[in-house]
């Protein structure tokens, strides 16, 4: 016997991103629902990950959701308080960064992965204008692993980027050793539709997974290019335990979750 | 560079003094936190004017600033400040509008260009943005480059590695220092000397604070400096490096101020609401910020109940419960 | 890279798995203060040998180390300890008869290269020692620095800089990255996750510890993490840097240690004269460390009255008005 | 009517460099009696100048003469308790590091100021090793002014050194130019019998004055190479109130001036 638990899509996101953090990662974290999914993950299957942020902190101890990772919630009780410099050299570590993964958004995705999180148009002329990069490039860059998040769209599952913020996989297999870049890319990109994961050959872009309700057909028709779907499987949905956790826990008055 | 036993003045005469119209500004804090804010809304109140600004992710403060129309050009990470605009919204408004020059960096990148300047070399390598348009689309043209001596020749550098595959790195970008002629922070604490102490994280304030020709340190206490002198640890800003330090509590607001207040989500939606639109913005401006004389009167002007709910918790350092829809 | 909650172990257990012969090591520390001993004596007794050793101004461990052995290359800025010997006397000895190769650096050089190390970046720039020997002579022959996969190809590189004089600056030498395979520090305080506490100055303990591979953390008092967690800013070093975390009160004796001991002028004076000789050299290392089962058994055959006189003063952090001489 | 007070030649010295330190000046210390000197100078002519040390402590109370850089002593109730990377970028950054004067001795000097504390005879197989740069190096790299301590011997006056471990003007007046280095360099000599300049045009060495009771000649004979000494003054000994600061108040113990 089980009973219906209704959810959101913004539910199923945090927690499909928690299930990809594994126990001793260092979590890298940005706004939004990235936190609240490194946060799930603590209580659910990693509980010895270490959440940290561009900021500074390491392992925050986080008794209420950050509403940016400026925000003085994440620096309470934590490990260290370093800087910007301490940070981002975490990362960029070569034993260290090994060890993170981390989390981000875009405005623009490619079947590589590639984010634009800067630009809609023409660069000198945009039509529109983003944050800009802000950590998610150096992320990108340095560490072994990347969860991305995406609204599933045409507008934003691109063909070309109109700018390239942060590399993924770049042009294929061989794309970040040519540029220089460490071992790594991104893992999974989760959307509200579905997981889509990374073809370990060519490095392009696969349907890994169809969230409850979703089909392959609907996944396909949200996106500016095709992907291969073959091995495509259906997404347990959040769990009775999960769901529990990311309301009561980590998002009560739900700031983030809507 | 001073080693004057007291650089205590007032916010006006510091901006006055400090960021003549034209100026190299970089302002500490991150996004919704420890930002100067006095000082921005001082810079704004004497029309300060063709500034060209240094941000990692700095957020209110610069969209104030720009809002203002204080800034000719920009060099910046990240417009953004978290939930209350994913993207700045002036910030916008005059990118979209070409009114505003912006070059892009990655956080880390600027964090290193301010590293560099601290450390007094031109440059230091990293191994972000290979790749990306990063390091392939440059914002600011030749000629403004060539025109500004201020302003170095190329926006960054690729380079090999001079030590064989060395760290199994074949190639880094280099980035161009940054020595503002003046840098704005606010801190917790210092004294009359300029010795400052930062509670939480510093964020890059320190590396800005170093890289600077001259630096502003606003404080939300003055202390004596034996209480400083007592865990010189815990300090992190020589008094040899500050030029002026003013004494401006609730300096950081509507930003928070660890261990002090929170951000002020009462404020700080107003503002985005007042942002979105170009009349409602020039309101805010005439009201909030050109009709008082400086920070104490507009603060005094914010009803007491809103700031004693920002108030920080003494466990926490942050406003536990705060409602921040 | 650890994230395990409890690893605390013994010295002996910690150096053992750590410290292999043939092993690349820095340890912490400046001339008399903060050095490891604890670790650098159980080293001794371990025999451990072949080490490649980095160090800055490490003074007293470099000595001991050197003295007993167990070092086959060195790296190093300065072999110093104060007014107790200008010069490292057993580094001396084993330098002057063509035992030791030693690679120059300067100071500022090995802090950066460490720096680099923990950054991730192959090298970072400084306009230090331009025009001098410790550009144009190299220690490490062509043939040493081909067989080790662990040294660099090169000693350092001058390079120009590719913008155009920015900073006012021609050109930088580049100082390559180091990954050490083990750092050892000695720091106030620990948890035993691995967050750790350096009072007073922490030379270049932090950028040592970031570069290596493995770290191993000796602690004088050993604390709940409550403790470190409730003033962060006062903390270095993340947990997950650290892979062992040892209590050793008395861990740098006979160096200092902020707020606890000062060092100790009778034993480095006793050491000096050991060292100046080479038969009371083999008898110091064999009655005073291989005679003793750990550090806690060397200690306890030091005279009392001899560590109450080193004891810290409450208001200074060190020994007010000990004699020196 | 005066008293005559005796004194030695390493208080001399001390009291010398104590001269040439400015009111402002941030002085850059090794150990010894460059110690003395700086301590010394701020209760005499330079109280508002500030203590560093290479090891980061920057306006140490120094209630104790330290006996090392590294002593715990320069900890106490300073402005800042940084690292050595702080304490060198402070040297080495281009508004700070012009208020710099460093003060520092070594085992070789030549006509220009250069200075070798690394080896005596070949690198590779030395008669003598030295401690090595340590920060001396850096120092006389970045700062703007640096007096250096040497004593007066024929084998540490030389024409050329064993190893340049410090660079001084190099080789003239473009030498540091040329080689890339910032503008500044060594400001004067102080030995145990006089005081060294330089030459505002060549950078070569000059006698710019003795101490009371040392002739031209005697200083002459003391070194490897020949300088100017048509501008020597004779240089005014110890006044009573500079060596009493120097010996109650900056070295009671003597552990410096012996």
């Amino acid at each position: 016997m089980s009973t219906e638990i209704e959810y959101t899509s913004r539910e199923m996101m945090a927690v499909a991103a928690a299930r990809e953090i594994r126990d001793g990662d260092i979590v890298f974290c940005g706004t939004g629902i990235s936190m609240l999914a490194a946060m799930a993950a603590k209580h659910i299957s990693a509980p010895n990950s270490v959440i940290f942020f561009e900021t500074g902190a390491i392992d925050s101890q986080l008794e209420e959701v950050p509403l940016a990772v400026g925000d003085p919630r994440v620096m309470f009780a934590t490990s260290v308080n370093g800087g910007l410099a301490d940070a981002f050299a975490t990362m960029q570590n070569r034993f260290t960064g090994r060890q993170v993964v981390g989390i981000m958004g875009a405005a623009q995705i490619d079947i590589y992965g590639n984010l634009n999180s800067t630009v809609i148009g023409d660069y000198h002329h945009p039509t529109v204008r983003f944050s800009g990069s802000g950590g998610a490039c150096d992320v990108a860059s340095f560490v072994s692993r990347t969860i991305i998040f995406m609204q599933h769209a045409k507008r934003k599952f691109v063909p070309k980027l109109d700018y390239l913020t942060s590399p993924g996989w770049l042009d294929g297999p061989d794309g970040r050793k040519k540029a220089g870049l460490p071992d790594g890319g991104p893992a999974c990109v989760i959307t509200n539709m579905a997981i889509m994961g990374f073809d370990p050959q060519t490095r392009r872009m696969v349907l890994k997974g169809c969230f409850q309700g979703v089909r392959k057909e609907d996944v396909l028709d949200n996106m500016g290019f095709a992907v291969d779907t073959s091995q495509a499987t259906q997404i347990q949905p959040p769990s009775a335990e999960e769901l529990s956790i990311l309301r009561d826990k980590c998002d009560p008055q739900r700031l983030i979750l809507g | 560079m001073n080693v004057n036993s007291d650089k205590l003045m007032s916010l006006a005469d510091a901006v006055f003094r400090f960021v003549p119209d034209g100026a190299h500004v970089s302002i500490g804090g991150f996004t919704i936190n420890r930002n100067p804010m006095a000082a921005v809304y001082e810079i704004i109140r004497q029309k300060k004017g063709r500034l060209h600004l240094y941000a990692h992710s700095n957020g209110q403060g610069v969209d104030e600033l720009i809002g203002a129309g204080c800034v000719d050009r920009l060099e910046i990470a990240y417009a953004g400040s978290g939930r209350f605009a994913s993207t700045c919204i002036r910030f916008r408004k005059a990118v979209e509008s070409g009114q505003l020059p912006v070059e892009d960096y990655t956080n880390y990148q600027m964090t290193l260009r301010f590293m560099a300047g601290a450390m007094g070399v031109p440059f230091l390598p990293t191994r972000s943005s290979l790749g990306s348009d990063i390091v392939n689309r440059w914002g600011f043209s030749k000629t403004v480059r060539q025109k500004d001596p201020r302003v170095p020749d190329r926006k960054l550098a690729v380079m090999e590695n001079p030590f064989a595959g060395w760290c199994d790195t074949d190639r880094v970008v280099l980035v161009p220092a940054i020595n503002p002629d003046v840098t704005i922070i606010h801190v917790q604490a210092a004294d009359r000397q300029g010795t400052a102490r930062i509670n939480g994280l510093p964020f890059a304030d320190v590396e800005q604070a170093k890289a600077a020709r001259h630096l502003i340190v606003t404080c939300e206490t003055l202390v004596d400096d034996d209480l400083l002198r007592g865990a010189p640890e815990r300090n992190q800003i020589p008094f040899f490096c500050v030029d002026a330090v003013v004494h401006v509590p609730m300096g950081a607001w509507p930003t928070a101020c660890y261990r002090h207040y929170d951000y002020d989500p009462t404020r700080l939606h107003h503002y985005r609401k007042a942002a979105l639109d170009d009349d409602r913005y020039r309101a805010y401006l005439e009201t909030e910020i050109f009709s008082s004389k400086n920070h104490e009167e507009m603060m005094a002007r914010i009803d007491d109940r809103q700031l004693e709910k920002i108030k920080a918790d003494p466990r926490t350092g942050y406003a536990v419960g705060l409602d921040r829809r």
